[in-house]
C-alpha cells in the first residue's frame, strides 16, 4: 500500500511544482489539473471513493475550467512577452512564509502514523452512506446555509447577464 | 468600416473583437465568396463581403465573339440554371434585332425556364437546411428530384447543366413524344416531394427556432437596395417580372405569385416552396396545350449574323431574380457593349444589415437564403 | 392535436419510411454503382467533337475548310490544310486538333459545318494522365466511320445521310444534266452543219 | 472484478493468488479495451450505411461484402495520413489533447454493468463516478481548441466547453432521480432493482412517468455531450469548419472521432443502466445461459440507443449557440429538478394508483408550464398573398 501512496504523493507534488513555475499559463493550469487528480487519487487510497469521486466532478470538472475561462481573459498568456524573473524579491518572501508554516505543521504530520488513517477492515464499507446521514442529521444548518449562498450566487450571475444583454441590445 | 478593436462591452472587462475571414475556402459559402467578419464573441458586428474570385471577364470577352459564340458562355453566369440564362439573353438579342419567334419555340422555353426553377428552388432550399445543419438528408432529397430534370435537359439538349439550347428565333432541337412524356412523368412526381419535403422541414421546431426572426430584411431596404426575386417578395415587394413585363406567353398562362410579409429566412426559404407549386402548376398548363410547328424562327442566318446599330435591354425573372442583358450593337457580327444585370451580386449588398447583431450560425444561413452562385455574382 | 415536439416527430417518420423504404422500392435508391452499371446516355448527349469519314479514314468529309476554327467561341480547333508536293492545295486537312481542355463542348462547330463532317460524341471517358499534349486530340484520334456515327446517334445519323444522299443526288442530276446539256451541244452543231 | 476473481481462484486452484489477483483485475480491463473500441469502429459503418439509406443511397459497400472492412479502411487509411501540427500550435498541448479525449470515453464504461455480476469495479458510488469522469473531456476539447491557434479552433472550443458543462448539470440531476428511486449508487444493485416483474421488462424505470422525463433528459443530455446532432454546435461545418478539432490531422484525428463516439456510446451505456434496466430481459439471470441472454440483451440495447443517435442525426438540423444554453438552463434544469420531487411523491405514496396519478399530473402540469413560458419555437402563423 505505501508503494502506491508514495507514487502518487510523487505526482501530486510534481503537478503542484509544475502549476508554479511554468512560463505557459495554460500549462500552468494543466499542472494544477494534474495535482487536483493527484489528490482524487489519495482519496480513492484511502477509500473514501465518494470523496474522490466528487474531487473529480468539482475541482476538475467546474473549479479547473472557471480557470481556464479566466486565463481567456488575461492578455499574455503564452508568458513569452513578458519580463520573467524567478528568482526576484518575493520568491525569498515565499520561502519564508513556507517554512513557518512547515514548523506550526509538524506536530500535526508527524504525531501519528500512516495505519491509523486506515479503516480496520481492508474492504471498508462505502462512506456514501454516512456522509449522507452526517449531512442531514447534524450538519444540516451548514448545509441549508451553503444552499442559500450557491443560490444567491446563481441569481447574482443572472443579474449580470440581464445586464450585458440589455447594454448590448 | 472595420469596428475599432477594443470594444467596452461591460464596464470592466474590456473584450477585443475577433477578426476571422469566412471563406473564400470554407465549405458554405456557395462558392469562392469571402466575409470578413467582424465578431464580438459569438455576435456580428460587421461584415464585408468580398467577391472577385471567380472573375472569368465574361463581358470584355463576349466583345470579341460573334452573337451566338456568347451563347454558350451564358450558361456558365448562373450553372445553375442555364436555361433561364439562355433565355435572357436571346430575348435581349430578339428584342433588338426585331426578330419573332413561333408560338411552340415559346412554349418549349416556357417549359424549360419552369424546370429549371424547380431544380434551382428545390437545390436552394436543401443548401439551407444543409447550413442550418441536418446532415444532408434534405439537400438529397432535393437532388433525387433535381436528377431528374437534369436528365431531362440531357436528352433534349444534350448536356445536364451547360445545355446551350436557345437560339435566337426559337431552340435549336424540338421536343418529340418520347421527351414531352419525360417532362410530364417529372412534373407529376414533383408535388409528392414537396409535400414530403414540407413534412420534413416546414414545421421542424428546430428549423423554427433557427429561421424565424433571423436576418429580417425591411421592405424599404429591399427596394432601395434593388433586391429581386424571392428575396424581394419575402419582403414583399410585389414585382414578378412575368407579370410585370409578361414576355413570352406568360400573359396566357394563369398562376399566382406568393409575397411575404416579414421578411426573414423563413419566409424566404417558404416563399421558395410555394413558387415552386406555381411553377408545377404553370408547366401543367404549358404542357396540356402545346401547340405543333416550327421551333426556329426561319430568317436567322447561322454565320455572320448582323444585328443593326442601337441598343436594347432584355430580362427574364430568373430563379435567382432579374436577370438582364444590356446589348449595344454597332451594325458588325460582334457586339459593341454586352452587360449582364447579375441579381445574385445585387442581392448580396445588403447581406451585411441584415447579419449585423445577429450570430456567426445566423451569418452562414441568411447567406444561405439569399441563395447566390458565384458565377454570375463574378461574371 | 399539435403537441410541442409535433414537427421533430414527423421528420423523423420520414426519414424512417425513406429509410424502410429503400430496402423495398426500387425508385426510392437512386444510385447506379458507375464502373458495373452505367447510366444509358441519351441519344442528344455531346461531350467532345469528332470527324466523321465515309470510307476510309484518309478521306474524311472535312475539306479545311476552317469555318468551325473561326466561329468556335474559345478558339480549340487548329487546322493545317494539306496540300501536295507541287504545293497545290488538297481538299482535306494535314493537321486537326481539338484541344479538349479548352473546349466547352458548346456544339457551334457542328452547326455551322457545311460538310456535316464535325459531329459530337457521346463517349464521356476521355480523361488522360497527361495534362498537356495528351489532352491534345490529334487528327488519327478525331477520325471515326460513319458506322460509328449511325451507332451512337441513330436518328441524328439518318438525318445527316438522308440529307448528303439527296444533295448527292441532286449534284448528279445536275452534272448528269450538264452533260447531257454540253452532249447535245456537241451533238447538235454536226447536225446544224450538215444542213 | 470480485465475481471474476472467484471464478478463476476456484478453476486455477494450484496458481499462486497475487497471479490470480492480477488476472481478476485485467480481464475486465481486456474486455473493455476489446469489445467498445470495436462497437466503434462498427458504428462508424452502420452510420454512415444509415444515413445513406435514410438519403436514399447506398453506404459504403465497395470494401468487403457490405462494406464490413469499411472501418479496417479507414483505420489504415488514417495511419498512413500524414500528422500535420501547425507552426504556432502549442506543441505539448497540442499532443496531449487527442489522449486526452480517450480517456473519459473508456473510463465510464468501468462502471457499465454487461451482466449479473459482470462489471468491471463494482463501485459504490458508480454511477457518480460515470457522470464525474464525463466531465474530464471539458479540459481536453478545451486544449485541442487553444493549442491549435486557430480562430475557429478557439470558438469551437469555447462553445464545446459551455455546452458540456452546461448540459452535465440536467443530466446528473435527471441521475438523482433513479438515485433516489434505486436507493443506491451502485450500478449494479440499481440494475437489479429494475428485474423481477412480467418478463423482467416491467420494472424497468422508464415505464415510471418520473423515469420517461428522466430517460428523454439523460438522451437529450447524452447527445449534447458527445456533440451530437442537434447539439453538435462545437464541430459545426457550416460555421466552425471542424471547430476543435480542425488543426488535427491523421491518427490525432481518428483518437478525436474515437474519443467522440466512445463518449457518446458511454452515455448511451449509462442511459441503458440507468432507465432501460441494464441487462435485464425476458432471458436474463445468473449462470453462463443465462449471463450470456443478458449480456445480448444490454448490447441489443445499446445498439438501440446507436441506432436514435443515428436517426436523429439524419433527420433534424442543428440549434444555435443561444438557444442551446437557453433550453439547457431554462427548460432541462427545471424539469431535472421537478422529476427529483416527483420521485419524492412516487416513494411516499404507498398506493400505486394514487401515486401514478400524482406524479404523471405534477409532471405534466410543469411540463406545460415550461413550455408555455418559453414558447420561443412556436410555429407563427403566416399568411402569404398572392398577386
Amino acid at each position: 500500500m505505501n508503494l502506491a501512496f508514495w507514487i502518487i504523493s510523487a505526482v501530486t507534488v510534481l503537478g503542484a511544482l509544475l502549476a508554479v513555475s511554468l512560463r505557459n499559463l495554460v500549462h500552468c493550469v494543466l499542472a494544477l489539473i494534474l495535482f487536483f487528480i493527484g489528490i482524487a487519487a489519495h482519496y480513492f487510497l484511502l477509500r473514501a471513493d465518494f470523496l474522490g469521486t466528487v474531487q473529480i466532478l468539482i475541482y476538475v470538472g467546474a473549479v479547473a475550467v472557471l480557470i481556464l475561462f479566466a486565463i481567456m481573459l488575461t492578455h499574455n498568456v503564452t508568458g513569452t512577452d513578458g519580463p520573467r524573473e524567478i528568482l526576484g524579491v518575493k520568491w525569498w518572501s515565499g520561502a519564508v512564509i513556507a517554512a513557518a508554516l512547515a514548523i506550526l505543521l509538524k506536530k500535526a504530520i508527524l504525531s501519528d502514523p500512516l495505519a491509523m488513517v486506515l479503516p480496520a477492515g481492508d474492504k471498508a464499507q462505502s462512506s456514501v452512506a454516512e456522509i449522507g446521514r452526517a449531512l442531514v442529521a447534524n450538519w444540516v444548518v451548514p448545509l441549508e446555509a451553503i444552499a442559500i449562498l450557491l443560490t444567491a450566487a446563481l441569481i447574482g450571475a443572472v443579474v449580470i447577464a440581464l445586464e450585458e444583454i440589455q447594454k448590448s441590445r | 468600416m472595420i469596428a475599432e478593436p477594443l470594444i467596452n462591452s461591460a464596464d470592466t472587462i474590456t473584450t477585443k473583437t475577433l477578426e476571422i475571414s469566412i471563406g473564400p475556402q470554407h465549405p458554405s459559402t456557395h462558392g469562392v465568396f469571402r466575409m470578413d467578419v467582424v465578431l464580438d464573441g459569438e455576435v456580428v458586428r460587421a461584415l464585408k463581403p468580398v467577391v472577385g474570385y471567380l472573375h472569368r471577364n465574361h463581358e470584355q470577352l463576349a466583345e470579341k465573339i460573334s452573337w451566338l459564340g456568347s451563347m454558350p458562355y451564358t450558361d456558365r453566369l448562373d450553372y445553375f440554371n442555364s436555361m433561364s440564362n439562355n433565355w435572357a439573353y436571346a430575348l435581349a438579342v430578339e428584342k433588338l434585332a426585331g426578330i419573332k419567334v413561333p408560338e411552340r419555340a415559346e412554349c418549349i422555353r416556357v417549359i424549360m425556364a419552369e424546370l429549371s426553377r424547380l431544380q434551382n428552388h428545390a437545390s436552394a432550399i436543401g443548401f439551407l437546411l444543409q447550413d442550418c445543419g441536418a446532415w444532408g438528408t434534405p439537400l438529397l432529397y432535393a437532388f433525387k428530384e433535381r436528377e431528374k430534370i437534369l436528365d431531362f435537359f440531357e436528352t433534349v439538349s444534350g448536356s445536364r447543366m451547360m445545355c446551350n439550347y436557345f437560339r435566337f428565333g426559337g431552340v435549336r432541337v424540338d421536343l418529340n413524344d418520347a421527351m414531352l412524356a419525360m417532362a410530364r412523368k417529372i412534373v407529376a412526381e414533383f408535388p409528392k416531394f414537396l409535400d414530403e419535403f414540407e413534412k420534413l422541414m416546414t414545421t421542424n421546431e428546430v428549423v423554427l427556432a433557427r429561421c424565424q426572426r433571423v436576418g429580417i430584411l425591411p421592405r424599404e431596404l429591399a427596394i432601395a437596395g434593388s433586391v429581386s426575386g424571392p428575396v424581394a417578395r419575402a419582403s414583399g415587394v410585389e414585382y414578378d417580372i412575368r407579370k410585370v413585363d409578361k414576355y413570352g406567353i406568360y400573359d396566357r398562362l394563369e398562376f399566382g405569385v406568393p409575397v411575404g410579409r416579414i421578411g426573414d429566412v423563413y419566409d424566404r426559404y417558404y416563399i421558395r416552396v410555394l413558387e415552386m407549386r406555381e411553377s408545377v402548376k404553370i408547366l401543367q398548363q404549358v404542357l396540356r396545350d402545346i401547340p405543333a410547328g416550327p421551333v426556329q424562327a426561319v430568317e436567322v442566318k447561322l454565320r455572320g449574323f448582323k444585328i443593326p446599330a442601337g441598343d436594347g435591354y432584355g430580362r427574364v425573372e430568373g430563379p435567382k431574380g432579374e436577370l438582364g442583358f444590356y446589348l449595344v450593337s454597332e451594325g458588325g457580327p460582334k457586339p459593341y457593349r454586352y452587360h449582364i444585370r447579375p441579381p445574385s451580386f445585387i442581392n448580396l449588398t445588403v447581406l451585411e444589415d441584415m447579419c449585423v447583431g445577429h450570430k456567426v450560425a445566423d451569418a452562414i444561413i441568411i447567406l444561405g437564403s439569399i441563395d447566390i452562385v458565384l458565377g454570375e455574382v463574378d461574371r | 392535436m399539435n403537441y410541442p415536439g409535433k414537427g421533430l416527430v414527423e421528420g423523423l417518420a420520414i426519414t424512417a419510411r425513406n429509410f424502410v423504404g429503400s430496402y423495398f422500392y426500387k425508385d426510392r435508391l437512386t444510385t447506379v454503382q458507375y464502373p458495373e452499371e452505367r447510366v444509358q446516355t441519351p441519344e442528344n448527349s455531346r461531350t467532345f467533337p469528332f470527324l466523321v469519314f465515309d470510307e476510309s479514314p484518309d478521306k474524311p468529309r472535312c475539306t479545311a475548310c476552317k469555318i468551325c476554327e473561326v466561329e468556335c467561341p474559345p478558339k480549340c480547333i487548329y487546322i493545317v490544310m494539306d496540300r501536295d508536293d507541287k504545293g497545290k492545295p488538297l481538299q482535306r486537312p494535314k493537321v486537326f486538333d481539338i484541344d479538349i481542355s479548352v473546349c466547352m463542348q458548346c456544339q457551334i462547330c457542328v452547326e455551322v459545318c457545311p460538310f456535316e463532317s464535325i459531329k459530337m460524341d457521346n463517349d464521356y471517358e476521355k480523361s488522360r494522365y497527361g495534362r498537356f499534349n495528351d489532352l491534345v486530340q490529334r487528327l488519327p484520334d478525331l477520325l471515326k466511320s460513319n458506322a460509328y456515327y449511325n451507332k451512337i446517334k441513330p436518328a441524328e445519323a439518318a438525318e445527316v445521310d438522308a440529307k448528303l444522299k439527296a444533295e448527292a443526288e441532286a449534284k448528279a442530276a445536275k452534272k448528269a444534266a450538264a452533260a447531257a446539256a454540253a452532249a447535245k451541244a456537241t451533238a447538235v452543231p454536226p447536225a446544224g452543219s450538215v444542213t | 472484478m470480485e465475481t471474476i476473481y472467484q471464478i478463476l481462484h476456484t478453476t486455477f486452484a494450484n496458481v499462486p493468488a497475487w497471479a490470480v489477483q492480477i488476472a481478476a483485475f485485467l480481464i475486465p480491463i481486456a474486455f473493455i479495451f476489446g469489445v467498445y473500441p470495436a462497437i466503434f469502429a462498427l458504428t462508424t459503418l452502420v452510420e454512415r450505411k444509415a444515413l445513406g439509406r435514410i438519403q436514399n443511397r447506398y453506404g459504403p459497400n465497395r470494401v468487403g461484402i457490405f462494406g464490413i472492412l469499411q472501418p479496417l479502411a479507414d483505420g489504415l487509411k488514417i495511419l498512413l495520413k500524414e500528422d500535420i501540427v501547425p507552426r504556432v500550435a502549442d506543441k505539448f498541448t497540442h499532443f496531449l489533447a487527442p489522449v486526452l479525449i480517450v480517456i473519459p470515453g473508456l473510463l465510464v464504461y468501468l462502471v457499465v454493468p454487461v451482466a449479473p455480476g459482470m462489471v468491471a469495479v463494482d463501485l459504490k458510488i458508480g454511477v457518480l463516478f460515470a457522470l464525474a469522469v464525463g466531465t474530464m473531456s471539458v479540459i481536453a476539447l478545451f486544449m485541442a481548441g487553444w493549442a491549435s491557434r486557430n480562430k475557429f479552433s478557439v470558438l469551437g472550443a469555447v462553445r464545446a466547453v459551455a455546452q458540456v458543462v452546461s448540459y452535465e448539470v440536467p443530466t446528473v440531476m435527471a441521475g438523482v432521480a433513479v438515485i433516489m428511486a434505486a436507493g443506491t449508487l451502485s450500478t449494479l444493485t440499481i440494475v437489479q432493482r429494475q428485474g423481477g416483474g412480467l418478463l423482467n421488462i416491467s420494472n424497468w424505470y422508464v415505464f415510471r412517468p418520473w423515469g420517461l422525463v428522466g430517460f428523454a433528459l439523460f438522451i437529450i443530455g447524452g447527445l449534447a455531450e458527445s456533440a451530437r446532432c442537434p447539439f453538435d454546435l462545437p464541430e459545426a461545418e457550416s460555421e466552425l469548419i471542424g471547430g476543435y478539432h480542425t488543426e488535427y490531422s491523421g491518427f490525432k484525428f481518428a483518437l478525436f472521432q474515437m474519443g467522440e463516439y466512445l463518449a457518446g456510446m458511454a452515455m448511451a451505456g449509462v442511459t441503458v443502466t440507468l432507465f432501460l434496466g441494464g441487462y435485464m430481459g425476458p432471458g436474463s439471470g445468473p449462470g453462463l445461459a443465462g449471463g450470456l441472454i443478458s449480456m445480448l440483451w444490454f448490447f441489443v440495447k445499446l445498439a438501440g440507443m446507436i441506432g436514435l443517435n443515428i436517426w436523429i442525426r439524419g433527420t433534424w438540423p442543428r440549434l444555435r449557440v443561444d438557444q442551446l444554453m437557453g433550453f439547457a438552463w431554462k427548460v432541462l434544469l427545471p424539469l431535472a429538478l421537478v422529476n427529483i420531487v416527483a420521485v419524492g411523491f412516487w416513494h411516499f405514496l404507498t398506493p400505486r394508483p394514487l401515486a401514478w396519478i400524482i406524479t404523471t399530473g405534477w409532471l405534466v402540469i410543469w411540463f406545460l408550464v415550461l413550455t408555455k413560458c418559453n414558447a420561443s419555437a412556436k410555429l407563427e402563423k403566416r399568411e402569404y398573398r398572392y398577386v
